[in-house]
């Protein structure tokens, strides 16, 4: 007789479709895979994740996983797991710990990459073009990781290239409103010399497509869009040839998270780190491996 | 120069000149900045822009002006904001045509949110900001429930038009706006509902006595302001062509009493201006704009809005204002200052 | 008495927005005397106290504190140089203990701590001293009104100062408590304590005072000793001619004489109660008809109005208007059914102080109205105007907001809001609280001519002789409940006031 | 005028059901009896719920709101309101982590100069407010725009602190019974008893229920009004800045998007434990039930652990409502009660003033009221 394994996932929040898909794929998978799930929701608030981190070890369940909302500041409370013996695993985002023994391996994307592959995208595209190349850039959240590392990524591959100029950068929340709102003044502020939109995910991008619109430009023609995430929304623009690139990352971690945990209370060694399989989808594609995606 | 000085008196002065601060500096940074031109048969241009934008946080703003000046709070109205949006989406995502049944459930939802939160205040009791409070969570979660925590795009165009399309040229949000401001200007100017709102704020007990039935009129000002929002739902939603159960109206409800604030309707009840109420919005959202044009790096926006929300509203002070006053005075002896009326017990 | 003034003012001037309240007054007080500040609503006197005090700053003139120059910025200065107020209206904090109230800001204390046993039972003696025995833990606005004033009173009086001020301290208490309170005025004037003092009532500045100083439209009309001064003059001086007393006295027996009409009553209360407020109470009212009530404070008096007037829900009994039994739930049932109710407290219960004077007096009939059918501009102003006039409130005009308003005359506002519904019926709770001399008869005067017009009045006064002289009709109240009823021929006041005492039956 | 017995020797039986009587401790008294409730009811429906370890980490897992929560306390029964605190916590964290790992403070002079720092913050406000009779709402809400703002110029990133000062007082913690409480806890129970009494045996504290009861009236009583609201915001932004500190420690790190929406949970558990945002009404033990309810609420639902994203959010609406729901019927239920007892006349009056209002006092009750707890 199997004692089923109790995983306590502590989510960072729903502030996003990704992040719902993200949930939606833990859930089914835990469901497929027999484990039973503990599920908690921060609301996007460190503090509620070290909570429901707290809770699970009061539960004892089997193994704790969680997406950080933060990097820092999960050494008292993972010290405080593995006093209690309990595994640890970080989904979608990695953390900054002296100690690495903390948590046993981290699955996920890696913003600092995605924004890396986008910048080399750019250079790519516009190897032949004397420049000067502006890019307005639409940030996430600010102060947010994938903000950040995304940010971060591409000023890495373009800080060499002095053709490739930022004029503008402003944040949109991650919101599809926000995209828009912010790209209206853009387009009225710097009108024709944008020759890049840069936008942290999918939802900023497609309200700057439609504020480009509406001011009569063709987004993906005159302006290039570079996106993240590649949700349906984003495939779907592709396909219309409103964004040129987008670049994934995968909310679907549930599958591989379930083979780690059981591997986990089987006794078997994981790697430090568990990579997703995450690809530049370049408009050219996007016809085509639209009708496989999931998300 | 007696009219200078009546003018310097009027309350809304500052605020008036707040925006063409905001406006002179946008131009400076982009002299093109108040020119509008015609685009595919219809305004086009950044002060078009603003207006536009403003519009749903007008109309939510003249909600919790009303609310305000009960002595009361709606923290609610993003989450009611984004559920009528979700509850539009869902009807539309069903079928396209139904527009009217769309308009219908986002009101409904707006009416029933404002009836929920004024049963709440006006007959159990509760402290407005807590009752507001069990909505505002547990709206949002509603809202997500409706759309499945996925933003549901919207494809009908008799929708799209509201928030996205145009009527004479000019976007047909900012006719609503329009509307939405004569509309409640009729209703307090020409019946007696504001001098019973007014009354109520500065003492209900009395008010009571008076032979008003508070209650009801605070339940009524709830159900106002419930369908102000659900109303700039509306046209949230349907500017964007999508609903997104988490990020519609996030925060609106700050950005509405700031506005309410700016535009000098004391918190505490009472005497309320919509004219105030509708700069203090345009303020909010030129302010934004300006951000984003004058390229303010995305880390320092905060600051910047703080200290405008503090210049803004030191000058608007009534002791800074009788500093003025009295300089004034100094300067053209002849004239007799009016001094600031001093708000009595 | 000393020589010098302890404090002392020359040509203080203040104006308002639209208003001269003071224009070049001089003013003396001397220590040991109490002084009496005498004049019309409206006259100025609370002014010059604010003034004195760093309420409000002056626009001309001197204040002198012991012949040095002096400017206070805020009360707490005027505290600190020994000069001691009790404004008008009752300005303490309700949500405060009764003996919180009595030591705020200078609590006792001991090893650092806030000695709560000793401010309870100091508090309790202070008040003991004005014969009030009461819980003095319980939060202040658990007492009417009469009961904060005297708690007022034994603030201001239970400190060490060398100036006590009292404006209207004696507005709604009965002459037991004020001839306690002058009691231990009489006591601090021993001590050598300067005492400024404002009333209305004639009787208690003679009872009382060394000296008069008396104001007309913001100006001293004249300093007098009060043995030099005799009463008629003394109306005279304030009013600018005599006479007022007596056609009210004409009024109320003409009225008396005639018949009462048909004896059928107007409201019908049978029983009505409300369990811990009030008990059982039966009580008719007849067009016409002016029915007071009489008891000690905290009688139940004030309680009877309000479950008339459906400002309390009744839980027993039942009300009958004109014949038809009706449900008075809450006041706006009351006031659809022509009741009007002047509250005794004004300043929480009655007037909407930032709004101005024209809504004030409008919102009553406008709340009969509903929001729909609203009272237009032009008709609102002209309503304001007339009942200003009818009143003679004194304001600057009739929007000015009604809380800048003299005391007097936002009481008199407050009438004004209820005869504009044109009711059948008024429940006046000490409707001349606060009002000068003359007003005061206009009023009454005012009331009566209404009364005789077919008005039925409720009329509660912690003045035993004025309730006897108006009413027809007088319910004795005590514990509460009713005690007694008796017709206005039969009742000298002798009678009534052994009914109170408890005396008899 | 001694109508009424003034109730000197009350009998014992009495004395234990005052809380429940007096209009002032009631709501507290309700308070405590639901979130006894809501802990009942956890510890029947899931296992594992019904410890010490469940009940210390509520304490240690929200000391830093508890503390915001208690200088909330100050501010809302004074009249006002402050939306700075989530911000300046952040802050703090931030200022924390740049002094430990950037410019390599030791942690006593971190602490000093951080303390200092949040009530000098809080002073700004409070001056602004009172000189330039400005509203509460817009100081504080550009205070908690200027703060966040300050955050991200100093850095958008998250700061991991190293310093093993930093570690060894995270790390500090003292036995009780089967669970332990951390030095946050320590330092919120110190604060709490510290409130407590400065709410109750200093003049500060009392002068601030004055200015809340009625300014106007505390000022005419010569009470100094305008070093105590100025006082009130300083000791708030300290609260902020103890708070900050406390979650430093909890997380080791600085991050400027910290504390968001804190303010919010501040104001909901100060007014949950019965404190009247029309000011003068208050006690800050009651805002302790109100964090404990709030986090007692978070706690139930991790422990359920079934529920998606928005019915987390529905169900804990749900449940705030029912509790305030409660609330307001039993303490209606109570005054009627009371109202019923022989006599109590006084007490009767009271509770009618609390309910005169448009039927239901939420509007402007100035009914129940604050003062010695323990007078
Ligand atoms: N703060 C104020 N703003 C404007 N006008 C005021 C203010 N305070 C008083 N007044 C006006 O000043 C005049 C004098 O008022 P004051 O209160 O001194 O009268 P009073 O003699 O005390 O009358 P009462 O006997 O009715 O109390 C009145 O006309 C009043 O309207
Ligand atoms: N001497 C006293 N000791 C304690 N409480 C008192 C005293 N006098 C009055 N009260 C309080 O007054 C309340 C009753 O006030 P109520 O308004 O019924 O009196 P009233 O008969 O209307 O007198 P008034 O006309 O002066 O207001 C009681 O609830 C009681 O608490
Ligand atoms: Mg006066
Ligand atoms: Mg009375």
């Amino acid at each position: 007789d199997e004692k089923k394994i109790t995983l306590g996932f502590a989510q960072v929040g729903a502030e996003s479709a990704w992040r719902t898909a993200n949930t939606v794929s833990i859930k089914s998978a835990a469901k497929e895979a027999g484990i039973n799930l503990k599920f908690s929701d921060a609301q996007q608030k460190q503090e509620n994740q070290i909570k429901a981190i707290r809770s699970y070890i009061a539960q004892k369940v089997d193994v704790i996983a969680f997406s950080p909302v933060v990097e820092s500041g999960w050494e008292p409370v993972l010290t405080e797991a593995k006093a209690a013996g309990i595994p640890v695993i970080l989904t979608d985002r990695s953390i900054d710990v002296k100690d690495q023994s903390l948590y046993t391996t981290m699955i996920g994307s890696d913003f600092l990459e995605e924004g890396r592959r986008a910048g080399k995208w750019l250079e790519d595209r516009y190897r032949n073009d004397a420049g000067p190349i502006n890019i307005v850039e639409l940030q996430g959240t600010v102060g947010s990781a994938p903000a950040n590392d995304r940010h971060a990524g591409l000023m890495e591959v373009i800080k060499n290239d002095p053709k490739f100029k930022i004029i503008a950068s402003q944040s949109g929340d991650f919101t599809l409103a926000g995209g828009k709102q912010v790209m209206e003044a853009f387009v009225k502020t710097y009108g024709k010399q944008m020759n890049v939109v840069y936008a942290h995910n999918d939802d900023m991008a497609l309200g700057a497509i439609q504020a480009m619109e509406e001011a009569g430009m063709k987004p993906g023609k005159d302006v290039s869009v570079v996106s993240f995430d590649a949700t349906h929304g984003g495939f779907q623009a592709m396909v219309a040839g409103k964004i040129n690139v987008d670049v994934e990352c995968s909310p679907l971690l549930g599958p591989q998270l379930m083979t780690a945990v059981k591997d986990l209370v089987a006794g078997k060694q994981l790697p430090k780190r568990i990579v997703t399989n995450e690809t530049v989808f370049p408009q050219s594609v996007a016809a085509q491996i639209m009708p496989q995606r999931k998300y | 120069m007696k009219l200078v000085r009546t003018a310097l008196a009027h309350p809304l002065v500052w605020p008036v000149v707040t925006l063409v601060l905001l406006t002179l500096l946008d131009l400076a940074h982009n002299s093109a900045f108040l020119s509008i031109r015609m685009l595919d048969g219809h305004l086009f241009g950044a002060p078009i822009d603003i207006l536009n934008r403003a519009a749903p946080l007008v109309i939510v703003s003249l909600g919790t002006t009303l609310v305000i000046a009960t002595r009361g709070i709606d923290i609610s109205v993003g989450a009611v904001v984004a559920i009528a949006g979700a509850a539009a989406a869902t009807v539309l995502a069903d079928d396209p045509s139904q527009v009217g049944l769309a308009l219908a459930a986002a009101l409904g939802t707006g009416i029933a949110a404002g009836v929920w939160n004024g049963l709440l205040v006006a007959f159990v009791g509760m402290q407005p900001i807590i009752a507001t409070l069990i909505l505002m969570v547990a709206g949002r979660g509603i809202a997500q429930l409706l759309t499945g925590g996925q933003i549901i795009p919207i494809g009908a165009p008799g929708y799209l038009v509201l928030g996205d399309g145009y009527l004479a040229s000019v976007p047909c949000s900012v006719w609503i706006a329009l509307a939405a401001i004569a509309a409640t200007a009729l209703l307090v100017n020409r019946t007696a509902l504001g001098l019973f709102i007014r009354a109520i704020g500065i003492n209900p007990v009395a008010t009571r006595l008076a032979g008003l039935r508070s209650a009801s009129i605070v339940f009524g000002v709830y159900v106002f302001c419930g369908v102000a929002s659900a109303v700039a739902g509306i046209l949230a939603s349907s500017n964007v062509r999508s609903a997104d159960g988490n990020n519609a109206g996030l925060l609106l409800e700050l950005d509405a009493i700031l506005a309410v604030t700016l535009g000098g309707t004391s918190l505490a009840g009472g005497r309320f201006s919509l004219a105030g109420t509708v700069l203090g919005a345009l303020i909010i959202q030129t302010l934004t704009y300006t951000t984003y044009s004058i390229g303010v790096p995305p880390e320092a926006t905060l600051v910047v809005k703080a200290a405008v929300v503090l210049v803004v509203s030191v000058i608007q002070s009534a002791t800074i204002r009788a500093l003025l006053a009295r300089h004034l005075q100094r300067v053209l002896p002849s004239a007799r200052t009016r001094p600031i009326v001093e708000a009595s017990e | 008495m000393a020589a010098h003034a302890i404090l002392e003012t020359t040509g203080v001037s203040k104006s308002f927005p639209g208003v001269r309240a003071l224009n070049q007054v001089d003013f003396r007080l001397f220590p040991g005397e109490i002084h009496t500040l005498m004049g019309q609503n409206g006259a100025g006197k609370s002014t010059l106290i604010n003034v004195l005090t760093g309420v409000h700053a002056h626009d001309a003139g001197e204040i002198r504190l012991d012949g040095k120059p002096v400017s206070f910025a805020t009360p707490l200065e005027a505290e600190a140089a020994g000069i001691r107020t009790l404004y008008q209206e009752i300005n303490l904090c309700p949500n405060l203990s009764v003996a919180e109230n009595v030591f705020a800001g200078r609590q006792p204390k001991r090893r650092g701590a806030i000695d709560w046993k000793t401010i309870n039972a100091r508090a309790a003696d202070a008040l003991a001293a004005l014969n009030v025995t009461l819980d003095v833990t319980r939060s202040l606005d658990a007492y009417p009104v009469a009961v904060q004033q005297m708690v007022a009173i034994a603030r201001a009086v239970s400190v060490d100062a060398r100036v006590l001020i009292l404006d209207e301290p004696t507005s709604s208490l009965d002459d037991s408590e004020v001839a306690r309170l002058f009691a231990v005025l009489r006591k601090l004037r021993e001590s050598g304590i300067a005492i400024l003092f404002v009333t209305h009532f004639l009787e208690q500045t003679y009872a009382v005072s060394d000296r008069i100083t008396v104001m007309r439209n913001g100006e001293r009309e004249g300093e007098y000793l009060a043995k030099d001064l005799p009463m008629t003059q003394l109306v005279a001086k304030m009013v600018g001619h005599e006479g007022m007393s007596e056609r009210l006295e004409r009024d109320v027996a003409e009225r008396k004489a005639a018949p009462t009409g048909d004896a059928r009553p107007f409201v019908e209360m049978r029983g009505v109660s409300r369990r811990g407020l009030m008990n059982p109470v039966d009580l008719d009212i007849a067009q016409g008809q002016i029915v007071g009530l009489a008891g000690l404070l905290g009688s139940g008096r004030t309680e009877t109005a309000r479950l008339l007037f459906g400002a309390e829900k009744a839980d027993g009994g039942e009300v009958s208007i004109g014949g038809r039994r009706v449900k008075l739930r809450s006041p706006h049932d009351a006031v659809r059914h022509g009741i009007g109710y002047c509250p005794e407290d004004r300043k929480k219960e009655g007037i909407i102080a930032d709004l101005p004077l024209r809504e004030n007096i409008v919102l009553a009939l406008q709340a009969r109205r509903g929001w729909w059918r609203v009272i237009g501009r032009a008709k609102q102003r002209e309503m304001a105007d007339r009942y200003i006039k009818l009143l003679g409130i004194k304001a600057r005009d009739a929007e000015q907001p009604i809380g800048l308003l003299s005391g007097g005359n936002q009481q008199k506002a407050l009438l004004a809001r209820w005869l504009a519904t044109e009711p059948k019926m008024l429940i006046l709770d000490e409707p001349t609280r606060g009002i000068d001399v003359a007003a005061k008869f206009e009023i009454m005067d005012r009331v009566l001519s209404f009364c005789a017009k077919g008005l039925a009045i409720l009329f509660i006064s912690s003045e035993v002789s004025e309730v006897v002289r108006v009413s027809d009709r007088i319910a004795v109240l005590r514990d509460r409940r009713k005690v007694a009823e008796v017709t206005s021929d039969a009742a000298s006041e002798d009678h009534v006031y052994r009914l109170i005492a408890g005396g008899e039956r | 005028m001694s109508a009424l017995p003034s109730g000197q020797r009350r009998p014992l039986r009495e004395r234990w059901l005052r809380p429940l009587i007096d209009p002032r401790t009631l709501p507290i008294a309700v308070t405590v009896m639901l979130f006894a409730v809501l802990f009942g009811f956890g510890s029947v429906m899931y296992t594992g719920f019904f410890s010490l370890q469940v009940l210390l980490g509520l304490l240690v897992d929200n000391s830093f709101l508890l503390i915001i929560a208690i200088g909330m306390t100050f501010v809302i029964v004074s009249g006002g309101i402050d939306l700075s605190v989530g911000a300046v916590l952040a802050l703090t964290t931030i200022l924390c982590a740049v002094g430990s790992e950037r410019l390599h403070w030791p942690v006593w002079a971190i602490v000093a100069v951080v303390l200092a720092f949040g009530a000098l913050y809080g002073a700004a406000m409070g001056a602004l407010i009172h000189f330039l009779k400005l509203q509460p709402f817009i100081v504080t809400l550009a205070g908690m725009f200027l703060a966040r703002g300050t955050c991200f110029l100093i850095t958008t990133q998250s700061i991991t602190i190293n310093d093993p000062a930093f570690h060894a007082i995270a790390g500090f913690s003292v036995r009780a019974g089967s669970g332990s409480l951390n030095a946050g806890a320590l330092v919120a129970i110190v604060t709490l008893f510290v409130a407590i009494y400065i709410a109750h045996y200093t003049r500060f504290g009392r002068n601030v229920y004055a200015v809340g009861g009625n300014e106007r009236s505390a000022l005419l009583m010569g009470l100094p009004v305008a070093r105590t609201k100025v006082l009130v915001y300083a000791f708030s932004g300290f609260c902020s800045a103890l708070g900050g500190l406390v979650f430093t420690l909890y997380v080791l790190s600085g991050y400027g998007l910290q504390g968001q929406g804190m303010e919010l949970d501040a104001i909901a558990a100060t007014v949950i434990g019965g404190t009247l945002l029309t000011g003068g009404v208050g006690y800050v033990i009651g805002s302790v039930f109100g964090v404990g309810i709030l986090g007692t609420i978070q706690t139930l639902i991790t422990f359920d652990g079934t529920l998606s994203s928005w019915w987390t959010r529905i169900v804990i609406g749900a449940l705030l409502c029912a509790f305030c729901l409660l609330q307001r019927v039993i303490e209606r239920q109570a005054t009627r009660r009371k109202s019923d007892g022989t006599g109590a006349g006084a007490g009767a009056k009271a509770s009618r003033k609390r309910r005169t209002e448009p039927d239901g006092g939420a509007l402007a009750t100035q009914g129940g009221t604050g003062e010695q707890l323990a007078g």
